[in-house]
């Protein structure tokens, strides 16, 4: 047997979807979005070059000023946020925030919110042919105010009908971000795959909440929140686990990844590339150090191409 | 790499952490803050790191100092780490105070931990010979000791209020500035609980009075990507100001305080 | 005002339900089923009769040995348990673990679980009339196996004709527990209350999975586990509080409660009674630890009820 | 009330822990278990005890000691842990090994930390004037340097084998028995991986060898009461038995092993 070194690795993995459409990462990680502003403050702390592909935080058509403070708790391992899509809008988005990505030369996803079929169409449209662009996220787990408060990413019909639209809108690379938030997530996935997405992304947060006992009010200004970091890794894996067996488009996991063996686990599990979100607003530079530690675990397992593993626990 | 050189009981469940540093990426300015992981390497336990201001700050010994109030599970857990630990720690974060204040008439105006970041301040303005006035309350004596024993090394007038005890006066930092004031400040520096903020500016800004103040709003991540701490504002295009990054200090009437 | 003192708080709660059973407990603690044996084991570190009622561990129509080992892995603040209702069944129980709780002084529910709506039925006729019984906790959370594998617990309809037919023959107190791998838990709730039940127990465990990076296998034997323990609190706490608003029975809260604080929590959300589970496991004891901290936040708050809490925080 | 007096490297990734007890609800037995939250009072991080096999226990002293791997987070967490340190521990937990083997010939069979158990048990055993033969194996010489030192202390056989190096023998604590298998003895002790253990057990009841073994397996409470650690038996009626409760030790062909 060669003995591998770190120079021998090949970290690279291919988000190819059905549609064949591709999208070609250094390695598989991600940030997730919302969770690493728009690049330039991380980046005052390393060059996020090195990472895969960078999420923007989530817009909507117009700005937001999100929820009421606070809109950050902290849990058992875990943080509950309810930001509440703080951003300046489409239009301030392209025309402030992505001409300052240029100078990256990773992988820039836009992740895009709506209350309503149009407004995904909207932004869809406002998106497409952006070339500082990689692909879009469409993020589901936003109420359908419509639809009388409940999540769009809940129903598979709604999950079809927007991902359709958004698909004949936008040429680019379409991620379907799903919500853990349901019985089965396996159906909308399915459904996000059949109406055209290239890729499908999971889990966004679980609902849940925290109850200042002090004051007896919920801690949250928001009253809820979304739960996020290393609590809800277990569940976040077993969605990738099932989706993995019935999807053939690729998966971007993420939930609670905080170290390279959380991104091999979630990898084993069926996910081609990770998201990290949560332990960045902890450790600005967690990416270098997990890039390290992936490349150590392959190092230890001799394995030579990481893509090799995807899937392998099944 | 920080390490832990001091860290004692000053006052009733508030300690004084020092820390030697081997680098610091800019010097800390008043005003700053550090965003310190209590726990330990192994453990995520608690998870978020919890933020702090510059007390003190002694570049020739790479020395940074805190004044922290054990209020929960992190700053409990904090105040058992012993001479000697390493900590993760990030910063200095956030805006400073400013600081033009050449020969002027400054009022300090500190509640509780809030006096913390005042300190360091204080010791700054001194060098500008600025005319300093020290307007620090708490809810009882024991809470100022430790405070009035440092303003006191400087070249500054102190009164001293507590909810508990007459002393300059008997009530809040606020009730005691507002008895002693008589000529207008030039400038004026507040800290504490939110409510006290929200009526120093009311009445700074009816009688005219230019400031800052500096915000405690919970944090996620300390480094502007997570918008845990926008902070609302009263300019005019109402955009969001994050207190980690835009803040924690802000003017006088920049943001909308939770009166 | 008066000033309290421990001797003057009163811990007393009532399980009240719309069929005008009651369920009287001393204090709001509910050992959770599967994590505290069937009380004697306990009973060696402390006096049980103390908390406010035993769960004992599932049972289900035969005799079951449960699912192969490793059945449990620790996650961040959590862990993963696939006992698979190891049992005896619920004719031996009857004989031989029954009468061995007739020492005890608190009320004692017998948990429930079965794979068809036959098994439900099998075990209300078998454990109606049963006198060392309180009442019976219905498990709902095991995969119908007519029905496909999908759970119980996931379908309204299910949930119902189950909780009506055990209501049918079981005159004692029942109360329906939940599965909270659902898009809306207040929908089952709801069903259970239509139906019948007395209260609402929630939550049961969270869908998950680990895997072992090194052998590149699922740990669990069993491939997926339920999560428990503090990672959870958080989602079981918004789910209390959700059906709070939209039931009329008591509910039972439980999910990761550690500390007389993590009660108050679930009572402040909704939840008349609390139940310990994943805590019993570490700490046996644990149960009187919680009932101290839970007089001494009465005494900080000065309140003498503690009953008068619940519910507060909406 | 547990203290830590002793935390010590004794091999590579091999420590002792001697604890200090106030007091305990029973007298351990050899076979027995601790089952210790190395998690320090604030943290929940790890959330599960650890167990582990008393190695050592001294009444006089107060004192239980155990011999530990490095092998994950908790293991590790341990390993920092400083003397002084108070630790939530529970036990003496499980079932311990038989002890009626006076002047009876006894084998003793070891794999890796599975030789930690039998030291408190040969000290037993010499009490018993028993003829003791002990066999040890691990991967390398340098795991065994510790135990072989202890277990010279005592009147005993000494055979010890190794996987990088010839000692008795070259090869595995297995090996090593059966070559050196002469007469059959009245009884044998074994504990390590579960694979040798099974292979121990093969042998062992194809001779008609009687004897018991301590098995590690995953546990959730330690205490009973939530059947992580069920084992399958070999009875007639095929109930289970729970590792914590009525284990760790089983007699020779009582669970079923995964070999
Ligand atoms: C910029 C800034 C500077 C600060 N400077 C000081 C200082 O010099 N001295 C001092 O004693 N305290 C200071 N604080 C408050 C200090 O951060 C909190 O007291 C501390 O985080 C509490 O942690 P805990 O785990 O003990 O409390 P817990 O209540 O258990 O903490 C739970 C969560 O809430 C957050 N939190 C709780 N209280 C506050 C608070 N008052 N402000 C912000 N977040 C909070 C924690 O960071 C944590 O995320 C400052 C806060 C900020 C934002
Ligand atoms: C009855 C009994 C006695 C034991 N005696 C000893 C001893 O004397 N010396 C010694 O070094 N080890 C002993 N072990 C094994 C020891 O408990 C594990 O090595 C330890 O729990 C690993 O913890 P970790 O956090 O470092 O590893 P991790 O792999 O991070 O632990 C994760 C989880 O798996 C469990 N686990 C991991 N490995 C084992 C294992 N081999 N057996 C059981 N559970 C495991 C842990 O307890 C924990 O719940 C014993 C195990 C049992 C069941
Ligand atoms: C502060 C914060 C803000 C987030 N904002 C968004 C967002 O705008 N759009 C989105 O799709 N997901 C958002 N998320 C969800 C994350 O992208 C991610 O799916 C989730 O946090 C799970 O990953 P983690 O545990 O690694 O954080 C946010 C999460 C956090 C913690
Ligand atoms: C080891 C284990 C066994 C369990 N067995 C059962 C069971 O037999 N029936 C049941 O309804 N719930 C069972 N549960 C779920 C618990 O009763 C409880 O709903 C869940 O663990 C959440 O509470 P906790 O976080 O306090 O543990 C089990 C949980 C654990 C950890
Ligand atoms: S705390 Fe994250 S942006 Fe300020
Ligand atoms: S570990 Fe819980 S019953 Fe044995």
């Amino acid at each position: 047997m060669v003995n591998l070194e770190r120079r021998d690795l090949d970290l690279k993995v291919s988000m190819k979807s059905k549609n064949n459409k591709s999208l070609k990462l250094k390695n598989p990680l991600v940030t997730a979005s919302g969770t690493c502003g728009n690049g330039k403050e991380l980046a005052e702390f390393f060059d996020i070059n090195q990472l895969g592909a960078f999420t923007t935080k989530g817009i909507t058509v117009k700005s937001q000023s999100g929820n009421k403070t606070p809109r950050i708790a902290e849990t058992s391992a875990g943080i509950l946020n309810s930001i509440g899509l703080e951003n300046p809008g489409v239009d301030s988005f392209i025309t402030d925030i992505l001409p300052e990505t240029k100078d990256y030369t990773l992988p820039i996803l836009a992740n895009i919110s709506g209350y309503s079929k149009q407004d995904f169409i909207t932004l869809a449209e406002k998106l497409e042919g952006k070339e500082e662009l990689a692909g879009i996220e469409v993020n589901l787990s936003c109420p359908n105010i419509k639809g009388g408060g409940m999540v769009f990413g809940t129903d598979s019909e709604k999950v079809f009908e927007i991902t359709k639209k958004v698909r004949e809108i936008y040429s680019g690379y379409i991620i379907v971000k799903l919500t853990p938030n349901i019985t089965n997530i396996t159906e909308t996935a399915l459904a996000a795959e059949e109406a055209g997405a290239d890729a499908a992304a999971m889990i966004n947060t679980l609902s849940a909440m925290k109850i200042d006992i002090d004051r007896q009010k919920p801690l949250l200004a928001n009253t809820f929140g979304g739960l996020s970091g290393p609590a809800v890794k277990p569940v976040a894996v077993k969605m990738v686990y099932d989706c993995y067996k019935k999807l053939n488009i690729p998966i971007l996991g993420l939930g609670g990844v905080r170290s390279g063996a959380d991104v091999i686990e979630f990898m084993l599990a069926g996910a081609t590339s990770v998201g990290i979100g949560t332990i960045n607003m902890i450790e600005p530079a967690a990416g270098l150090r997990i890039i390290k530690e992936i490349e150590n675990y392959m190092l230890k397992h001799q394995i030579q191409k990481l893509s090799s593993i995807i899937g392998a626990a099944h | 790499m920080f390490k832990i050189i001091t860290n004692e009981e000053v006052g009733p469940d508030i300690f004084k952490l020092a820390l030697k540093y081997d680098q610091l990426p800019q010097k800390p300015e008043p005003g700053q803050f550090f965003n310190i992981k209590v726990s330990q390497e192994l453990s995520d336990d608690p998870l978020l790191r919890r933020p702090f201001s510059i007390f003190d700050f002694k570049s020739e010994e790479k020395r940074v100092e805190f004044i922290y109030k054990v209020v929960g599970k992190g700053t409990k857990i904090l105040s058992k780490l012993k001479n000697g630990t390493e900590l993760d720690v990030l910063g200095p974060l956030g805006s400073p105070f400013s600081l033009n204040n050449m020969n002027k008439e400054i009022n300090l105006i500190g509640g509780g931990m809030g006096i913390a970041p005042l300190f360091y301040l204080a010791k700054k303005l001194e060098k500008q010979n600025a005319d300093l006035k020290v307007y620090l309350g708490a809810a009882d004596k024991s809470e100022l000791n430790f405070f009035e024993n440092k303003f006191s090394q400087l070249k500054a007038d102190i009164y001293l209020a507590s909810m508990s005890e007459e002393l300059t006066i008997k009530g809040t930092a606020l009730d005691l500035w507002l008895k002693k004031l008589k000529n207008k400040p030039d400038f004026i520096y507040s800290c504490g609980p939110e409510k006290m903020l929200a009526a120093v500016e009311k009445e700074a800004l009816k009688n005219n009075i230019i400031g800052e103040i500096s915000i405690e709003k919970r944090m996620g991540c300390g480094i502007g990507v997570c918008l845990s701490c926008s902070c609302e504002t009263k300019t005019e295009d109402k955009k969001n100001k994050r207190a980690c990054v835009e803040g924690p200090v802000f003017e006088l009437g920049e943001v909308v305080l939770d009166g």
